[in-house]
């Protein structure tokens, strides 16, 4: 970067999305308990305001779109299209078992076992349903993804890795 | 009908309909034709105040499609009236004109059944997704997903 | 304007644009954090609408189908602009030197100007959300303004002048308007919250309702100009209340040296907009959301009602105390 | 005439859970609503045959996150009637305890949600601190804070030592000084009468004919409560009585649900008071004899339904839930018509929905007057065509 200010101005736009992260919460058929966990968060107790980060209604204005469970087939298209709305730079946390693997439903006849059949998930949470303090914890990985994307110039650098084809000792992975 | 009700004063009333038996202490479970479960649960609604649908439950017991309403009333006692229709075509003429939560259940034991419940006013599908195929019922026993008949949610991508 | 340097300082730098643009983050981060405290949160860091502008300003900006970008980017810029213009005639320290013989009416004209700009965008972002939310503000606007301007011109009346800065010159000879007039500062404020589309009031951007009402479509730098104009209109909006009736930025005895004066002043400003603000925000968290049919007949029957009580008792106290 | 047709959901903020609202509205109006559920359908029931009755407990747990005892406790309480075992009385209070502060903590949660919906925080904030409390307490007990799974076919999982008997004691006082003050806010709150009294209004005999339960018909004076009628667990020796309320609309709601906090406070003192010793668990056959069974459980939303059918092995031949919300749907379609849209969230949210135990359907409103989403131009013309007043 030959002009110091633009180097300034990176780095000040990455400490303004760290310390601003604006989720939205998308129900894509879960058992409500993650939701409630979630607005648990928001309470006296948990108060994620206190960093800054606020549920906002609009996946307009949204940086983090929080999936909660798994994805029933009549939510898939649902939950696309609200993901297409976003606004670049966004992230995605697939919340509990049933986001990871569709969880105690896996193998239903009216479900897409897990968000990542949908849409690229960046951040996954344990538990059914994961604490508040866990959701907090998400989204604290989910802003160091977001200043390791920056240094990096967007999320590629975690997609080249080059998949392995798991062996029956060695599971199959993505070595970064 | 004076003083309190009491399951056998039930029984011997509702005789006329079909097989009485005491399930347990303030239930009673009688197993009707399917045509006469209109008038049945009209007159248990009439003559003994059984004002409140529990709800309606559907069975698969591998032979034929099984209806049950639950019904209840002031009185706390339970009246459950079941219905046996034969798998190859079930039709049941609704109920929805006397207990109009009926449309409710009614609806969704369709989509699950295949129950067809003649006169219903909306029988439009809104259990399963857009685009389930039309002819296949989940809950019936002999029903198995089979791979590929695409059942909804994003092309191509159902792992 | 004597000297055009002094001018454009006062214009750009202190009382002007910088000024505001600080204290309208500050006050908003105020805003926030005193909703949480009574909430018993910890509530934001003082930094957080600095950040939240900051990022909202390099996210992606999306243009919904069939919407007109021109227009859909000029409509935050023209709230922003009249907004800030409005800031220069409120006194800040000691009267302003832009004043002249109605610069009340100019700004009372240049704040209501975002929530027709509100309006519009609710109206182009081919939203249905939106458009219902436009017209809920366009709505609230008319119930709201009536009883606003006049419980804003009654001091003016009183004054005898059209310019807020005499208003405060009045107001340091004799008693304030808060004294003089209290039902035309309650409705003064109850009217600066329903301006301002604040807690009882935000019908328009209700939530919970329709999603975020006119501000639905509005991503990357749009939302970011928008946000930055509603907390300037807090700011502005404070300030004129402070102006016409706590008596300004002007204390009853004159100070030797002038720059201590300015100073005084300009403290007195700070605490006085506080002042408002904590009303304002203790109303925010005090109550629920009423209903656009409530708003209409609670503002026509109340609120309009008390500020037309107060021009009449106005009058008759001019015409007693002018004239007797 | 067409009306300009809203589309509320699945993704929309006031409701936290996916159900998808057609509002056909004419201005602010609502002229008809066309409501769609489902969005959660996971197929349970067909997952519930091929699970034996040790792994079927943790599946209906997750049917509903909000009310997850309740299910777990209505299957349980069937299977046990079918087997004929008598669960232990220590077992039978520990249930009726977690029970009762699963009714709390769901009831705390309703009254947070629906001030927040009509956008009053402060009381959203506070309950919700409030029913921190109350987590505590069911995460000391059980482990977690919402899937507690301390169900188990023949008694309960884990037993409850002296000192988290003491630790909940400790608590509740805090808690019943809290109800009290939401007991008169409720009553007195200027934000919440305007927005709640006379909204969704439903007289006694219409909340029967539409089958509603709970405290959406309690507080149309129906004094329907299954842990009265039909008394399982510990309620035939805990002292309560049940709430009705005269006023039937969002409010009469709103007082069922806050003096019903009060109920379960005196049932969980009592429960904790004299709690009696012995076992926790009784042996349980591997498999149910043949039979069938309709379990009826009161959940914080209402009345509950499980009908089980067993076949001797040990799985569970057919299982049909029956959830409270799928009952009072009808009547949130019928209390809808010509209300404000901005009523919506609030009547909504009265019946306390829970998508995720109703994943069934419901239309509504045979009105078959047609009316088809209209565009932009129409909806301008339409505003400008209609007198300014009536906006």
């Amino acid at each position: 970067m030959a002009v110091p200010a633009a180097g300034l101005s990176r780095r000040l736009m990455n400490w303004a999305r760290a310390k601003s992260p604006w989720i939205t919460v998308f129900n894509s058929g879960a058992c409500n308990a993650c939701d409630i966990e979630i607005i648990a968060c928001l309470m006296p107790r948990f108060d994620i305001e206190r960093f800054g980060i606020l549920v906002v209604g609009s996946p307009r204005h949204a940086d983090i779109l929080i999936v909660t469970g798994h994805v029933t087939l009549k939510q898939a298209s649902r939950l696309r299209r609200v993901w297409e709305q976003m606004p670049e730079p966004k992230y995605v946390i697939a919340m509990g078992a049933c986001g990871a693997s569709g969880g105690v439903f896996h193998g239903l006849y009216h479900m897409m076992d897990c968000v990542d059949n949908v849409i690229p998930v960046d951040v996954y949470v344990a538990g059914c349903p994961p604490r508040p303090d866990e959701i907090i914890n998400a989204v604290v990985t989910c802003l160091d993804l977001l200043k390791e994307d920056a240094a990096r110039g967007g999320k590629e650098w975690r997609k080249k890795a080059v998949p392995v084809s798991g062996t029956d000792t060695q599971p199959g992975g993505v070595i970064p | 009908m004076t003083g309190p009700l009491t399951p056998d004063r039930l029984a011997e009333t509702m005789k006329a309909y079909g097989v009485i038996e005491q399930v347990r202490k303030n239930r009673i479970r009688i197993t009707t034709a399917p045509d006469k479960v209109h008038d049945t649960i009209r007159t248990v609604q009439v003559m003994f105040g059984f004002d409140r649908l529990i709800t309606i439950s559907a069975a698969d017991n591998g032979r034929s499609l099984e209806l049950i309403y639950h019904l209840t009333g002031p009185h706390r006692m339970v009246v459950s009236i079941a219905v046996e229709l034969e798998r190859a075509q079930p039709a049941m003429p609704t109920t929805t004109d006397i207990l109009p939560p009926a449309g409710i259940y009614e609806r969704q034991i369709h989509d699950l059944f295949g129950i067809v419940f003649t006169g219903n006013p909306h029988m439009k599908r809104i259990m399963l997704n857009e685009d389930w195929p039309a002819d296949e019922y989940p809950l019936r026993k002999d029903w198995k997903p089979d791979p590929d008949t695409f059942y909804g949610g994003i092309k191509g991508e159902r792992s | 304007m004597t000297d055009p340097v002094s001018g454009l300082i006062y214009v750009f730098i202190f009382p002007g644009f910088l000024f505001l643009f600080i204290y309208a983050l500050f006050l908003a981060f105020l805003d926030r954090k005193i909703a949480a405290r009574m909430q018993q949160r910890v509530g934001p860091p003082f930094f957080q609408p600095f950040a939240d502008f900051i990022k909202v300003l390099g996210k992606e900006v999306i243009d919904p189908a069939g919407v007109d970008r021109v227009v859909f980017d000029a409509a935050p810029l023209v709230a922003l602009a009249a907004v800030m213009t409005a800031f220069l005639y409120v006194p800040v320290t000691g009267n302003s030197p832009l004043a002249f013989q109605g610069d009340l009416v100019v700004v009372l004209y240049l704040l209501s100007l975002p929530t027709l700009v509100l309006f519009l965008l609710g109206w182009l972002s081919r939203n249905i959300f939106s458009a219902i939310g436009g017209i809920r503000a366009v709505t609230q606007l008319f119930i709201y303004e009536v009883p606003f301007f006049l419980a804003l011109l009654t001091p003016a009346l009183m004054a005898g002048t059209w310019s807020v800065s005499e208003i405060v010159l009045w107001q340091q000879k004799n008693l304030w308007f808060v004294f003089l007039q209290p039902i035309g500062f309650i409705v003064a404020l109850v009217g600066l919250q329903a301006k301002l589309e604040r807690r009882p009031f935000d019908i328009p951007e209700a939530e919970t309702e329709i999603v975020a009402g006119p501000w639905t479509e509005l991503t990357g730098r749009r939302l970011a100009v928008m946000d930055l104009t509603i907390d300037l209109s807090l700011v502005v909006g404070s300030a004129l209340v402070a102006a016409l009736f706590l008596g300004g930025p002007l204390i009853p005895w004159a100070i030797a040296p002038a720059w201590l004066e300015g100073i005084i002043g300009f403290l007195l400003f700070l605490i006085k907009t506080l002042a408002v603000l904590l009303i304002l925000s203790s109303i925010k968290v005090a109550t629920g959301r009423i209903r656009i049919d409530q708003l209409n007949d609670i503002g026509w029957k109340y609120i309009a009602g008390a500020s037309i009580v107060q021009v009449g008792i106005v009058l008759v106290m001019n015409y007693l105390w002018v004239y007797a | 005439m067409p009306e300009v047709v809203i589309p509320i959901g699945p993704h929309h903020p006031a409701l936290k859970e996916p159900v998808n609202f057609r509002i056909i509205a004419d201005g602010e109006k609502i002229v008809r609503l066309e409501l769609d559920l489902s969005y959660n359908h996971r197929g349970v029931e067909k997952a519930a045959e091929q699970r034996d009755f040790i792994r079927v407990l943790p599946l209906l747990e997750r049917v509903c996150g909000i009310c997850s005892h309740s299910h777990a406790t209505a299957f349980a309480k069937g299977i046990e009637e079918i087997m004929q075992i008598g669960i232990p009385p220590r077992a039978r209070y520990i249930r009726t305890i977690i029970a009762e502060l699963e009714r709390m903590h769901s009831h705390l949660l309703w009254l947070g949600v629906a001030a927040h919906l009509i956008g009053f925080d402060t009381l959203f904030m506070w309950t919700w601190r409030d029913r921190e409390a109350v987590q505590d307490t069911l995460e000391e007990m059980s482990g977690n804070r919402v899937h507690y799974n301390i169900n188990e076919i023949g008694g309960v999982r884990c037993d409850l030592t002296p000192s988290q008997v003491n630790a909940a004691l400790a608590r509740l006082p805090l808690l019943e000084e809290r109800v009290n003050t939401y007991v008169d806010m409720v009553n007195s709150e200027e934000t919440l009468l305007i927005r709640f009294r006379g909204v969704g209004r439903l007289s006694k005999e219409e909340a029967l004919r539409y089958g509603t339960v709970g405290p959406t018909a309690r507080a149309s004076g129906i004094d329907y409560d299954t842990r009265k009628d039909d008394p399982y667990l510990a309620y035939s020796e805990a002292p309560w009585n049940v709430v009705t309320d005269s006023n039937g609309d969002v409010f009469g709601r709103t007082r069922v649900r806050v003096r019903e906090l009060q109920e379960s406070l005196k049932i969980v003192r009592f429960c904790l008071e004299n709690l009696p010793e012995g076992p926790i668990r009784v042996p349980a056959p591997k498999n149910a004899p043949k039979g069938e069974i309709l379990s009826r459980y009161e959940a914080p939303r209402g009345e509950l339904a499980h009908f089980i059918r067993t076949n001797g092995t040990d799985r569970v031949e057919r299982i049909d839930i029956r959830t409270p919300t799928l009952a009072n749907w009808t009547s949130v379609a019928m209390c809808l018509v010509n209300r404000n849209i901005a009523d919506i969230p609030v009547i909504v949210a009265a019946i306390d929905p829970c998508l995720s135990c109703t994943s069934r359907i419901t239309l509504v409103d045979n009105q078959t007057q047609k009316a088809g989403v209209i565009g932009f131009d129409e909806l301008i013309r339409r505003y400008r065509s209609r007198n300014p007043e009536e906006v």
